[in-house]
């Protein structure tokens, strides 16, 4: 609701709204402060916080198998490939090989938690731009790869599967199948998604030519993931620096050059294909073995500073820890790709409407959380 | 270009640079007075065009705050990690680098949140985090809070 | 006197009873019908079937903490839903239920109804300024913007079948439709004339795809933002009137109101269906065409306030006014059956 | 009225016992329509606004229990469900939002993180724990995130306390 009555009208005649903490575009507690003019936006600031539950300072008394658990409350709708970086910058540091089945494990689950976060991502993207249906639709596949996520892992949302040398447990034994079997409902219902919401041309319209992002900005405000591919910008960490055996997949890194909401929409559903596609190479053949490797019971890494970026499904997540030695990290920073994309929002949105602020949120797809850490 | 040839490059432009290479990537450091011009070299010269800062934090080492920037180049894709070292605890100073790259703005917000460090120069230095009466640096190691409650 | 006075309390007592069921009944078809499209149950567990769902809800809301912020002009902000409401019920006067069975038989019902509904916007504009908050202005300022443009097309599309018909009575209207509905009779023209007094139609209500009135993602409500319990039902109940008002409308001029389905020449056929009552006839059409109206807003994204301005000026009015043109036309020529 | 008739204040007069049977009725009345008329507000700040939001989708489908109607504004909501971390920073914001729906209003507290803190209890300067130092709580539901099935649980012991409440009882017992 509104906060801060203070200039409703400043001096230039500018109207001062306050769109947040509490509004159901901004998916959770981002306050955005916007200047208008009439309904064209002027300015827009955006103010964070209200979710700030101070993660950084936790991993600093957390041990190296303890911290990855918040970082599943960060962005939860990566929480596997947020474990996973978790795990691998300790694997980076103290050079444990990673068992063959556990690697093909983990791309699976990831790729599965990717299509998940892209379709809430367009269940959400409908549902700010007025279109309830779609939401349901959307979230007919979000349950049933919740389900596989729940027989593999115990949780629905927020998994601790990833630990350093490998996963936590094994792949129940009718993994294959269900996997599968949720694929090809997947693949039946992508086209019903391209048509409902996708194919509407009021959809288009509202998403045509609304908030460009050039590749210089995207590039200069550090944008990652699909908003930074749909500008043109070749940034997927899985091709550029590739971990736990994305080399060895076929796989295509969707770039579009429109740099607008629609271009952005378009390389989400893009890429939830090409992780089908991932899922397709893999599925029929993970290797038998272990499921993690050997490590010791306390976990102490060497001192010095280690870094490690995963492809989320919001772009790039880095985790930089610096060690003096000890069970828990000195400094742990997350370098969270929502709080890079964030900053695009002022500078593409100026000079839109109002309803253009909301479809351009839709398709940033913030999760605030992880902004606010 | 390889880590030797960034070495021999940014020792050209400034001389009074130490290296650090145990890490995964090149690390240059430098006192916090000369950032912003060795910063606008990596920026716009053409042996190096670091265009995207992916990373920017702080590091306080109790002595002295370490400011750290991630670089990358898309062009020459190379890595480099610029440090600078703030040895005013107290009242700790360096230069906004929001000119050149914009991503600075709301990292840079972060750190002054978080550890205090005053970005000179910047467009709208702000606790973006902490409400604005909030008395301390939450993420120095000197930090003292009555309220939380340790393990 | 004294008599008439007491039979029009005793009609609009029955009326405002009949209206209110309605809402009722409007309400939860709305409920069922996105329910239907979103593959859910939907309210199933209030009375059989979850039939007394709005019933609760209206009861709770009766006796909700009635609310007036601090900050609003305390008049007109509780005037504003007394005047939606009362405008919506005042469009419903001479609508045609069944053969012979009219409220008030005036011989201008059209043009009655297209200005008394456009009165909505007062209150609209009333609600959001006197709130005194900030998403509510914009939603009213929004409002006067959508409903005064989309009147014309409303009121061109209406032209076109008074043109026809030669009458703007409301009955008159009904009783030219005996040898078939305008729909079919009037060819292309008319059909287009159909569609678009509902596209229209449904922005002047300010439903979905063109609530940009309310726009809860936008404005988290709009003009009712700052409205609570029993004036916050009142909008809601104003917005099922107004949604039955437009259909009424829509079935009447366009789908020949309580007229059953005709065809010219063929006496036996039009027997037939003669023996089902006309009421039905005229609750089937209306039902039929909310049911459309309510599957657009569980369809259709919002547009966006240039893009609605766009879509009257640019494409609606344009195509409406030649559509009455060629209209006049075939009323001239007698080509239509 | 089992319960009630337990926690009575010792010393106090009733002149008619149980509110005297018209009242009892309306309340009666009233007590169903409010409680199978909850309407929540769109409130989410972090994980549990998801499972939140699959509570909402077909499987689940809470709209059979009357909880259909979100609104996205706290005049007109009944409940607030408090789905995920509450920090310092928020905690205003949060009891504006309470102070902002008219009575009666109800809250339920959803997830560890709203009930004590949860995973964010220690070494953390900036989460309250729990958001009963803020608000008022109806209904505790823990987990990180529950399940939609808890949730579900939670709104109908919800519509249980709201139905032995006692409306007119009350106004009654004022006088």
């Amino acid at each position: 609701m509104i906060l801060g009555e203070e200039d409703h009208i400043n001096e230039e005649g500018e109207f001062v709204i306050n769109m947040g903490p509490q509004h159901p575009s901004t998916h959770g507690v981002l306050r955005l402060k916007v200047w208008l003019d009439g309904e064209t936006i002027k300015k827009v600031e955006p103010h964070l916080g209200y979710i700030h539950r101070s993660i950084e300072k936790m991993s600093e008394s957390l041990s190296y198998r303890q911290y990855g658990y918040l970082t599943s409350r960060m962005d939860y709708l990566s929480a596997h490939m947020n474990n996973l970086a978790c795990a691998l910058v300790v694997e980076k540091a103290l050079q444990i090989q990673v068992p063959e089945r556990a690697q093909a494990i983990r791309v699976i689950i990831c790729e599965l938690a990717r299509i998940s976060s892209h379709i809430l991502w367009f269940a959400s993207a409908g549902l700010d731009l007025g279109g309830v249906t779609p939401f349901f639709y959307a979230f007919r596949d979000r349950e049933a790869i919740n389900n596989i996520m729940e027989e593999t892992c115990g949780a629905r949302l927020t998994m601790n599967y990833m630990v350093p040398g490998g996963v936590i447990a094994d792949v129940p034994s009718n993994f294959q199948a269900r996997v599968k079997e949720v694929l090809k409902q997947f693949k039946d219902n992508y086209h019903e998604y391209d048509e409902i919401l996708m194919g509407n041309v009021i959809f288009q319209n509202r998403m045509m030519d609304v908030g460009v992002l050039t590749k210089e900005d995207a590039i200069a405000l550090g944008c990652t993931g699909p908003v930074a591919r749909a500008s043109g910008v070749s940034c997927d960490i899985r091709k550029l620096y590739p971990y736990d055996g994305y080399e060895k997949l076929q796989f295509d890194e969707v770039i579009l050059t429109g740099g607008d909401s629609w271009a952005r929409c378009q390389v989400r559903m893009a890429e939830m294909l090409q992780s089908v596609h991932i899922i397709e190479q893999l599925i029929d053949n993970i290797p038998e073995g272990d499921i993690v490797a050997k490590t010791k019971n306390v976990i102490k890494l060497p001192k010095g500073e280690f870094y490690q970026r995963v492809e989320t499904a919001r772009g790039e997540l880095g985790v930089y820890i610096v060690s003096d030695g000890a069970s828990t990290p000195y400094r742990c920073k997350y370098r969270s790709p929502n709080f890079a994309n964030l900053s695009a929002i002022p500078h593409i949105s100026k000079g839109h409407k109002i309803g253009d602020l909301i479809a351009i949120m839709a398709t940033i797809d913030l999760i605030i959380p992880d902004i606010d850490r | 270009m390889t880590n030797e040839e960034l070495k021999n490059s940014f020792t050209q432009i400034f001389p009074a640079v130490t290296f650090d290479e145990t890490g995964e990537f090149l690390n240059a450091i430098i006192p916090s007075e000369e950032l912003l011009p060795v910063m606008k070299v990596l920026r716009s010269s053409k042996e190096f065009l670091f265009d995207y800062l992916f990373c920017l934090t702080c590091v306080d080492w109790k002595d002295h705050l370490m400011m750290v920037y991630f670089l990358k180049s898309n062009t020459h894709n190379h890595t480099i990690v610029v440090k600078a070292k703030i040895t005013d605890t107290v009242n700790p100073q360096i230069e906004s680098v929001y000119d050149i790259w914009k991503t600075a703005e709301l990292n840079e917000d972060e750190v002054f949140d978080l550890f205090g460090v005053k970005f000179l120069n910047h467009p709208n230095l702000r606790r973006i985090f902490l409400e604005e009466d909030w008395v301390g640096y939450p993420l120095r190691k000197n930090y003292v809070d009555e309220h939380m409650i340790e393990l | 006197m004294l008599l008439t006075v007491t039979e029009m309390v005793i009609v609009g007592l029955c009326l405002l009873v009949f209206l209110i069921l309605l809402a009722f009944f409007l309400g939860y078809m709305e409920r069922k019908v996105a329910a239907f499209m979103e593959l859910r149950l939907g309210p199933n567990r209030v009375g059989p079937k979850g039939t007394l769902q709005i019933i609760a809800d209206t009861v709770k809301l009766l006796f909700k903490e009635g609310f007036t912020p601090d900050a609003a002009d305390k008049f007109l902000f509780n005037l504003a839903p007394g005047i939606i409401i009362t405008t919506a019920l005042l469009a419903v006067a001479p609508i045609a239920y069944a053969r012979g069975f009219q409220i008030w038989d005036i011989n201008i019902g059209v043009l009655y109804i297209s200005s008394v509904s456009s009165m909505a916007v007062i209150g609209i504009l009333m609600a959001g300024w006197s709130s005194s908050n900030k998403y509510s202005l914009i939603g009213a300022m929004r409002c006067g913007a959508q409903i005064v443009s989309y009147e014309l097309s409303i009121g061109l599309s209406l032209i076109s079948i008074v043109v026809l018909t030669g009458s703007l009575s409301l009955n008159d209207i009904v009783e030219s439709q005996a040898n078939g509905w305008w729909i079919f009779k009037g060819h292309i023209p008319v059909m287009i004339a159909f569609v678009i007094f509902v596209v229209a139609s449904t922005a002047e209500i300010n439903r979905a795809p063109f609530d940009l009135v309310e726009a809860d993602q936008e404005l988290t409500g709009g003009f009712n933002t700052e409205y609570a319990g029993m004036k916050f039902a009142m909008f809601l109940m104003a917005e099922y009137i107004n949604l039955f008002v437009v259909s009424a409308v829509a079935a009447t001029i366009f789908l020949g109101g309580w007229m059953p389905f005709h065809i010219g020449g063929m006496t036996g056929f039009n027997h037939i269906m003669d023996y089902i009552p006309s009421s039905i006839w005229f609750f089937g059409k209306t039902l039929f065409i909310i049911f459309i109206i309510m599957q657009f807003r569980w369809t259709f994204p919002r547009l966006r306030i240039d893009q609605l301005l766009n879509l009257e000026w640019k494409y609606l009015l344009p195509i409406s006014m030649v559509n009455v043109l060629l209209v006049t036309l075939m009323a001239i020529m007698g080509w239509h059956f | 009225m089992g319960l009630k008739d337990k926690l009575e204040f010792p010393g106090q007069i009733h002149e008619t016992p149980d509110g005297g049977f018209m009242v009892t009725q309306l309340d009666a009345v009233i007590n169903w329509a409010r409680s199978n008329s909850v309407w929540p507000l769109a409130f989410g700040t972090s994980c549990c606004a998801i499972e939140m939001m699959h509570t909402v989708n077909a499987k689940y489908d809470w709209s059979r229990f009357g909880f259909e109607v979100m609104r996205a504004t706290p005049r007109q909501a009944d409940l607030i469900i408090v789905s995920g971390t509450i920090v310092m920073k928020m905690a205003p914001v949060l009891k504006r939002l309470y102070d902002q729906m008219p009575e009666p209003r109800y809250v339920i507290a959803m997830g560890a993180c709203t009930i004590s803190g949860g995973p964010f209890f220690y070494n953390t300067y900036s989460v309250v724990k729990g958001i009963d130092h803020i608000i008022p709580v109806d209904v505790y539901v823990p987990g990180c995130p529950p399940r939609p099935e808890a949730l579900l649980h939670s709104m109908i012991a919800l519509q249980e306390k709201i139905k032995n409440d006692a409306y007119f009882r009350k106004q009654v017992d004022k006088k």
